[in-house]
């Protein structure tokens, strides 16, 4: 890998990063209403996942989408504008979190309905085939949502149809309170491709570069005709489910364990100064700029006008 | 002008995707058993448009409805089909919390142009789960459209229009009128959505029935007719939107009404067209409104106790009596 | 007499699960994230009852659905929570297919003594997906008995009779009642199903409310007592039964009605009242019926927006007025 | 295996045979209304499989559900009555083909939806587990179930809540009008319960003594406490998926060859009479008893009432 594609990865994570951590402090301040969830320590697999496809293809993704949707490309101005439930937000405050979507970026939507958005991601992979563009879809999904019918539904369909989706279980350990071992048996979610006669790959969450090869393996393939991939990318949520979660099921050394040990952020800039070479002094305005353009965010979007209540229905029909 | 042709519904149907996967190139069918279909409806349309755009589908309800608007959001204009309007209930959170709000949620981003096309209604002794009327259901979830056409003529047209719509469009197909015969004009030609059908005119009552009850509809009018009452029958052809308009100006005239449904009477359409001429033209009434339809009850297999469970031309033409009293 | 203790609602549904689940072995429950509840209802009752009887579930709502009709043909109590109403869609087959229809699918073999609870309702900026108020659909389907309380009071005494209920029952908790305060009384009470309550007497006219909107009606009414106005609010709490009973001879007095729903306004609650009323006691109407609900919209994750979307007291008492004016 | 439970076996097969091979001719001769699917071919899998299990103990079951019924030991002459469709039917005529139950014998029905038996055996084996009596489900389904959400999430609920259900896939080879590989990619659909970390076995399902052995063992295991069990059995339907089926989708000799070579009541009878060492003379007045049998339900269900039509809605709530 060259080092401005490391860099880059480098930059979406810090971007991901400090967009979710001013959103918290936003929310926590009482400017973002609703219910939000975040990315934070999972940002390795976003980055590393949309950096080895192209602008024009598609990702499918889930309540917990900022980081994915980030990832793909998505303004992070008009993203912040749409948290605040504003009418230059990308979905014009219709959406906010569990919706969030840029579509001219490739997003099919982000689903608020756990796996409604794996059965969805599925028909833009069967477009792409349709019309031979050789367009691949990438789908966003956690580890209780392969419980869920649609997921296996979807599985089947992209085996058998060969659909050029590649399916990337984010794999943080809880499904809302809920541990993985209280809501299924297996250890491996990637088991679960041998059902579909597909390929199932667990990788690294928290390694960047590890997630990276991995999707760009199921990205050829998928371009190739060859059919979908389920790529486990192992991985954990630095914050609760939502902001605010008391997080009973979970014990802070855990989390501080895993913020210590295993913050992508942190593990990839130790190696991109280690084996990439990077110098300090070009990171830090890579870092500067992604801040800058945060509080940029925050301004457009607390500057930001909410939208008009006469507005209400223009969007239910064409 | 062009001539008409006899016809059956499921033929009209057919010739409506045979057209429209002509003219269109995204346009593409996708369900289970396509091509040995259980009323034969796409039967051998894969000789014409080959697998890559007639998809037998696996049973998997879900898979279909989510593809459907994946490649709907994506440049294509799927119709897909649910071999039972039962078996929506299997794919009933894709319907109503994807499909029909995804352009909401997105702030108009979105558009998805999709079909879902359904067998609905009884008449087979198929039981409590392969008989069902579920049309209401869904007029009571914004953001989808919902065409109950009555004869061939109004198939065709309706679905020609359906498939060109950028609004999703759930399209209910009654089993007992894939069999029954009507003209459809040779020639292209679409129908609009809100707009009802006067079926036929009349002073003294209107009549409001969909998919087989308009067929019953007319055969009470026609009774009717012989005692001196004319009744005018309507047919709303698209739930939602739902032509109101035609409605009231013909209660202005007749200043009665009896809905007639075969779904489930409670919460069904007559409900809602009861509420809104009970909000909006209440003057116009001189008697009370009538509504028939299926008895609160899951379907029977029983011949016998079907038979009891829907409005009949009898029970019309004796409902439009005990109104005029 | 009993006592009188001021309570949330969501303390009178943990207080009501407790006393079945202590009086009855054969009550469990199962649902998603029961340990650390999203509104908190099951918290801590792990503790009392073992993780054998609350049992935390996978995100398989038709699993959980399926098992509980299972474990109540074969002699247990299940009560069921899916998280969001909005996700009643997720399991709405085997609700809608096998729930509601196994007993007269059988010849009246089967039973299904079972609860799903769940929350509904706007008011968290939660989103089109998170919102909704599906209430009404229910009402369409023949073979589910439908809770509506709007106090915890009514939560408490219905939830109980639900639980002890044969027939499969659909409990409405509105998210926004779980934190409201209200009398309960100490010790042991049941409400009964198809009673509806009169939560303020009132002569001039009817308004009919449900859950979240109960409220908002009596705020109305309180407004509108200030100017002479004296509306009577009924509280149906069943949908299914529905007390029409009570509605009606409201009716003879005030000749007046309004119903109130926070549910998509097309085909919704009012719908069904309004057509009830237009043919069993239009005569007693001297006005139209107004209907007011939510607007024919996806909901909005916009503060806003949501606002705009439902019936407020000023919505509601301005209708009033135009009723009356 | 005693000679006796051998003979049990037979007996069970044949009067499947014998009953659905006179549904055909009832339906063709119009007494006989709606859609009916029959089980000629597959008689060994229930055959085998409930003679494994206690009186007490349940099954749940599909649209093609006569066979399981019979094996459990639903009455042949109230099921005739049922698809007569008259009051003295096991459903009192509101069932049918689709819904056919007696559920004093253990039955929680057949359910017309596909896969959505699965989901509600479930529960009866959960009832099993918290009432601490030792019952076990059988869960009958085809091989195009498998494709369903609802199988996925009541496997991964079984396994995980360690439920004494027995998973029965009758894999027919068409869901419908669909071949096997037109629906799913794996040849052996058994592979699936890796998915959910259960075991999973492939059985010969035109062995009646081979499906006895796998579900014995499973049954075992689930009254031990240690789970469920995937058993795909791999059978075939003489007719059509309903009668009437124009069968487009297979041919007469395919079909010929399995009713010549694999028909498993043939198939046990010749084992019957080689290995068990049975004599011609002890096998006829079982089978003459048994057409008997389906005689006397033909003359009870033509000479029973149809339902009084005032008792529509006598059982929608109790
Ligand atoms: C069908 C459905 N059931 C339940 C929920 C509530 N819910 C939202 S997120 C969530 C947990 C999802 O877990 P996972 O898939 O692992 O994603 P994560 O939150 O860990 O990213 C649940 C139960 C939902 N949104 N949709
Ligand atoms: C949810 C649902 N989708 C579709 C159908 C229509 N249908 C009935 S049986 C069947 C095929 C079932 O195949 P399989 O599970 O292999 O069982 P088999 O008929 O072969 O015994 C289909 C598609 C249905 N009843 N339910
Ligand atoms: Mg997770
Ligand atoms: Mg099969």
């Amino acid at each position: 890998m060259d080092k401005s594609l490391a860099l880059n990865l480098y930059a979406t994570m810090f971007r991901i990063r400090t967009f979710e951590e001013e959103v918290k402090r936003q929310f926590e301040d009482g400017n973002i209403p609703g219910f939000i969830h975040l990315g934070s320590g999972q940002e390795a697999v976003s980055a590393g996942a949309c950096a080895a496809i192209n602008h024009d293809d598609y990702i499918g993704s889930t309540h917990r989408g900022h980081a994915n949707l980030i990832a793909k490309g998505g303004r992070t101005d008009k993203m912040m504008a749409e948290l605040f439930a504003r009418e230059t937000g990308s979905c014009k405050g219709r959406g906010g979190c569990l919706h969030i979507t840029e579509m001219g970026v490739g997003s099919l939507g982000a689903n608020g309905i756990v796996a409604a958005g794996i059965i969805v991601a599925n028909g833009a992979a069967l477009s792409a085939k349709l019309q031979h563009n050789n367009k691949v879809v990438l789908t966003f999904f956690g580890d209780g949502a392969t419980n869920q019918g649609k997921f296996h539904e979807a599985m089947n369909l992209a085996s058998l149809w060969s659909l050029p989706n590649i399916f990337i279980c984010e794999n943080n350990l809880y499904g809302e309170a809920t541990p993985l071992a209280q809501h299924m048996k297996l250890k491996d979610i990637a088991v679960r491709a041998k059902a579909y006669d597909m390929p199932g790959v667990v990788v690294d969450g928290q390694d960047v570069l590890a997630v990276y090869e991995a999707v760009s393996t199921a990205v050829k393939r998928a371009r190739d005709g060859k059919g979908p991939t389920l790529i486990e990318a192992k991985t954990y949520r630095f914050h609760g489910h939502h902001i605010g979660d008391p997080e009973t099921y979970r014990t802070k050394e855990e989390v501080e364990e895993w913020m210590e040990k295993r913050d992508p952020i942190k593990l990839f800039k130790e190696k991109l100064i280690k084996e990439f070479k990077v110098k300090n002094t070009e990171i830090d305005p890579i870092e500067a700029k992604i801040l800058k353009e945060i509080e940029a965010a925050v301004t457009f979007a607390s500057g930001s006008p909410t939208p008009d209540p006469a507005s209400l229905t223009r969007d239910v029909y064409v | 002008m062009a001539e008409n042709r006899l016809m059956t519904g499921k033929d009209a149907i057919r010739e409506a995707l045979i057209e429209e996967m002509r003219r269109d190139k995204t346009v593409f069918l996708l369900g289970e058993d396509l091509e040995q279909a259980t009323f034969g409806v796409t039967d051998g349309l894969i000789d014409e448009f080959g697998a890559e755009r007639v998809r037998n589908s696996p049973i998997s309800e879900n898979a279909i409805i989510g593809a459907s608007i994946g490649a709907a959001l994506t440049g294509m204009r799927p119709v897909a089909e649910i071999m039972f309007a039962d078996f929506l209930m299997d794919a009933m959170d894709p319907i109503v919390n994807t499909m029909a709000k995804a352009r909401f949620m997105t702030g108009g981003q979105a558009k998805v142009p999709m079909v879902i096309r359904t067998p609905s209604g009884a008449g087979l002794s198929a039981g409590a789960q392969h008989s069902q009327s579920p049309e209401a259901l869904f007029m009571h979830i914004p953001g989808i459209k919902i065409a109950v056409p009555s004869t061939p003529y109004d198939m065709k047209g309706l679905l020609k229009t359906s498939i060109r719509m950028d609004d999703p469009v759930l399209f209910f197909e009654h089993k007992m009128l894939y069999y029954e015969g009507g003209e459809v004009p040779d020639g292209e030609y679409t129908l609009p959505f809100g707009k009802a059908d006067v079926k036929r005119q009349g002073k003294d009552v209107t009549i409001i029935a969909v998919l087989a009850m308009v067929k019953k509809a007319m055969m009470a009018a026609d009774m009717l007719a012989g005692e001196g009452i004319e009744a005018e029958v309507i047919d709303p052809r698209t739930l939602n939107p739902l032509d109101m308009e035609t409605i009231i100006n013909s209660l202005k005239k007749t200043k009665k009404l009896i809905t007639v449904e075969e779904g489930a009477r409670t919460g069904g359409i007559g409900a809602e067209i009861a509420a809104r001429v009970a909000e909006d033209a209440l003057d116009y009434l001189d008697a009370p409104i009538k509504r028939l339809g299926g008895v609160d009850c899951p379907i029977p297999f029983s011949p016998v106790l079907e038979e009891v469970m829907y409005p009949t031309e009898d029970s019309i033409a004796a409902a439009v009596k005990q109104l005029l009293g």
